[in-house]
């Protein structure tokens, strides 16, 4: 049987135009990594589509420990929740190679 | 007077939109005909700045910025009395309209070539000078003196941001290559650049339609304003260009440049900057009414004030 | 006979997609290629419309769709009885090849022009008239009287899907602003149209070729079919075409149009209104026979019928 | 420690044509917000690709609390299954604004 | 109350340049479908964009049974992780239809 | 010596990137402009080849091909001793550098045109020849004897790439259907060339731009083989065309041929079949460096060199 380590998703949903500051942030509080997807959807700030510049959300995931993925997320509370259309959940996952994630 | 017939494809877009039908172009298309505009224009204006730069040129350009800081500074006490707009508000609408709107700008030199009238064509760089200037001021008008902002970062947003970018680059290219050994580029650049801004303007009628639906909400002050305040800045403009020696036909561009209102740099550089401004409003009032009213009256109307004033009939 | 040249950029795309090359242009490419064909078909239509529009085109119209309606009810029971297909499937295929494809319209404009054989340009109005129809009946054998579709939402799926809106929209900007107008947007518009239907045949092709797998499980018939009602449809739509009074050139392209099968808007609005439909056999009938069919042996066959039938040689 | 709540992520992937309808349906059925991306993929109706119109799929994500995960999953299974290409999953997730979602 | 059946949703994100291999190794490894998605992002081997051909990553997420989830994950490890930029990771789902899955 | 203005736009990218402005075509927009690059040298080259084909192309052919194999023979050992660098990257480099840019060949062609220096306007089959063989000679190089690698799956990836499948493509329809019926084509394919061109380089130096990065760690051994080399393997291509018979504009191209270096084919082939190779490496030298040096200097060298050794000057 493979052996598996418990790691959490942080899965992050917001405007395309604050991505670039987002990827900033994560490298600054220490990210392994992470994956982003040009995504379009709906939420308390409307319909958001990626058709017209700046309209686009998009979403990023990052799988690291349990405790960076609540301090991203407190990060991003405190910091976007007020003034940008954002959401995130945490979910558990699990990985091969611990020392990577 | 005759409608261009771009301005149909605009009203095509927007009646689409209206109805919700799905014409979409996919966004990368979008993007390309955005790039290619921006540049078209940039590299004829450089070779005409090549061509006819002078030493007036810096007179101009130093009177063409100081306009881009003080029509948001005439703007701003309006939106923000009359209009009773929150202070975020009022700052963010006074740098739409402080900024200028590239799709207006090809409007108005289609318009006039198609009429055969002359008009310095190095008028872009005015395009590039009249993008910033309002844009930061409006940022300092909504922010006070309240710190935290990370004006480097926004600096890049600003001065490295596409619009500013191409037509700064087309500019320098053309001013380079100069027109000759531009001439074999011109199918893409020359030729194919009212087809592409028909393209482009039947996109805008459907951003457009999308847009007006935040009118209704917010009442009649700020219909008002999207259209009397490019018919004020307009004349200003026409007047300034009139002032600093520009032909009737450019004195006219300069006023469409100032009654024109942003909807590409200046909304992405204030949800950065001015987060707390809501980009409907600004967004509808430039995009939905300013745009479409700018291409069927204000420029038939500048270029008959700057006629009128100016000398020579259109 | 000689062949088309955009004939070979079919050919191209449909050898390199059996042979699983990825050539595919991207998604949005294709979109913005379809978009351009549309629109420029749309526009030199109305500009020949506001020309030469008369009386009788009123009459011509209302034949035409009554054409539309007529033949899918011809089509239906030959593919239910002869065929023994599902009665979804039977009406989904004689909605396809009721309605009409604009590719194969293009290639037939193209013919025509390389060989200067003259024709009502106008004809573009033919093609938004057969569109939907078919579609209409089609649904109808399809669902019989079954209730629970939502006609109104399907209504704006119909009558508001892009290729009857885009070519609706350039009928009315042409007719509109007519031909001298619209001079300067003829680079993008006209001159590129034969490129551009170029790059979308090579991208038809690698498309076909992905469709053919269905035909091989689905015998004979699907392919007889595919081959012989498009042979009786254009004959039938050549007679009509001379007997409205076009002349050979126009009575052919209605021959082409009856004998097309459409293979972006039925597709879509079946799935969605006759779901139990199987998308696939439609779709290898009309993209992965009829298509090559037409552009190769149908054109050239009405067209020489036309002229045999009605005076003057090709 | 940041506290989380435990809500329920419903995934469906479906034919791109059907995404208005389910759309509308999410929005009849109390959805607090959707995030919605193109994909392609393999499934018992074959290889789906976005190149073609109408061939692409699209996946819809929804965060909400797990009686309205399952009230959606059922009516998705209810319309769409038999006619259309689509499959959906559930899995736990934690948000940290409650009252959101 | 619907019922659901437990599965395992393996998610791998890759280099785009290897994305038809692992469709195939998918493939005969038995998995029952799969959803792939254009994504971009950062890890090990440095950030990946889809601007420039070859250069996108995608994210190819798998639902099946957990035994085969794990198999995939380790065939991939052995033939890929050394040369490629990848990464992977399992997750717990429920689905509607076991027999699908 | 005056400077092809696509090569101006190409510096405009270049900047843009290292002041990392985010410039960017989306990739669907880049995808495009090569696909539409690739298949108008192909049309273009299959009318020539059609028109003046002879017997001596074969021998032609066959020498081209042979120079494919022997320059990456000769460029391995170079890297692996002078350049100490690992196997797999001495063996992809110099794959890289036995392959073919067709975005120097496409420069090369609007050079020779804007200076009206004759050339045999074939030679798009030589890009074709030369794509494909040093990319075999550097996978056997680096494997060895190793075994394990699918070279069926390989076969498809090389001769059913986009590069060498739209340059045959064409070359086979352009041959087929001659010059007067792809007259209809050629707002696309060839007026728009050069503005095509133009857009793809600002892209490339975008591109390029991002690349320059590895360059700082791997010392100066690399910068100075992206210099010397093209220079070296430049003069042998050049000097073959003449033996060969070309006229000295054919000879320069076969030159530019020689010294320029893949990036696209090689790249996606190595990182399949060698992956343990650093794809950075190879690409910055290729990229970063190798392309400008032969836009700004490798051409006109060679072209000077071609006159100077085979007659008639520049
Ligand atoms: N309940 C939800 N489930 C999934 N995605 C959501 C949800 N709510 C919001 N989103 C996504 O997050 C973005 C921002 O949400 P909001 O700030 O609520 O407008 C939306 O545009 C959606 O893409
Ligand atoms: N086991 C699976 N794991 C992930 N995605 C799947 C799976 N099966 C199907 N899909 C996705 O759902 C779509 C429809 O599935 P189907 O109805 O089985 O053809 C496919 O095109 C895939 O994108
Ligand atoms: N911690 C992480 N969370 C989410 N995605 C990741 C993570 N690390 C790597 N990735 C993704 O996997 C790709 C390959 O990772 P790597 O092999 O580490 O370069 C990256 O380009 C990211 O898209
Ligand atoms: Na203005
Ligand atoms: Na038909
Ligand atoms: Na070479």
């Amino acid at each position: 049987m493979t052996t598996t380590h418990p790691r959490c998703l942080l899965t992050i949903v917001c405007e395309a135009l604050i991505a670039g500051r987002i990827e900033a942030d994560l490298a600054r509080l220490g990210a392994p990594g992470w994956t982003g997807t040009a995504v379009q959807g709906r939420g308390d700030h409307g319909r958001r589509e990626a058709h017209w510049e700046n309209d686009g959300n998009v979403r990023i995931e990052v799988v690291c420990s349990r405790e960076l993925a609540e301090r991203i997320a407190d990060h991003l509370h405190a910091r976007y929740y007020a003034d940008y259309a954002m959401v995130c959940w945490l979910s558990a996952v699990e990985v091969l190679r611990p020392e990577k994630f | 007077m005759i409608v261009d017939p771009v301005v149909y494809f605009f009203g095509f877009g927007l009646i689409a939109g209206l109805l919700r039908a799905d014409l979409r172009l996919p966004g990368p298309i979008y993007d390309a005909l955005s790039f290619l505009l921006l540049l078209s224009i940039g590299l004829k204006g450089g070779v005409e700045l090549a061509r006819h730069g002078s030493i007036d040129l810096l007179l101009q350009s130093v009177s063409v910025i100081a306009m881009g800081v003080a029509l948001p500074l005439l703007a701003f006490p309006l939106l923000l009395r009359l209009g009773r707009l929150r202070r975020e508000d009022a700052a963010s609408i006074a740098a739409h309209y402080g900024s200028v709107s590239v799709g207006t700008f090809a409007v108005a030199l289609s318009w006039l070539a198609s009429r055969d009238i002359p008009h310095e064509a190095y008028l872009a760089l005015f395009v590039v000078l009249l993008e910033v200037p309002a844009i930061v001021v409006g940022i300092l008008l909504a922010r006070g003196h309240r710190t935290g902002l990370d004006w480097r970062e926004l600096g890049r947003e600003l001065f490295l941001g596409r619009s500013v970018l191409l037509l700064a680059g087309g500019l320098v290219i053309g001013a380079a290559a100069g027109a000759e050994a531009l001439a074999p580029l011109e199918p893409v650049f020359v030729d194919a650049f009212k087809g592409v801004l028909a393209l482009f303007l039947l996109e805008m009628g459907l951003i457009a339609a999308a847009r007006l639906g935040p009118l209704r909400q917010h009442g009649l002050f700020l219909v008002a304003f999207a259209v009397f305040w490019p018919l004020f800045a307009g004349a200003i403009g026409t007047l300034l260009g009139l002032g600093l020696g520009l032909s009737p036909g450019g004195a006219a561009i300069l006023g469409v440049l100032a009654a024109s209102a942003s909807y590409i740099a200046a909304p992405a550089a204030m949800r950065i900057a001015v987060p707390a401004a809501n980009p409907s409003l600004s967004l509808a009032a430039s995009l939905g009414i300013t745009f479409p009213f700018n291409m069927l009256f204000g420029i038939p109307a500048f270029v008959a004030l700057a006629h009128f004033l100016g000398g020579a009939s259109p």
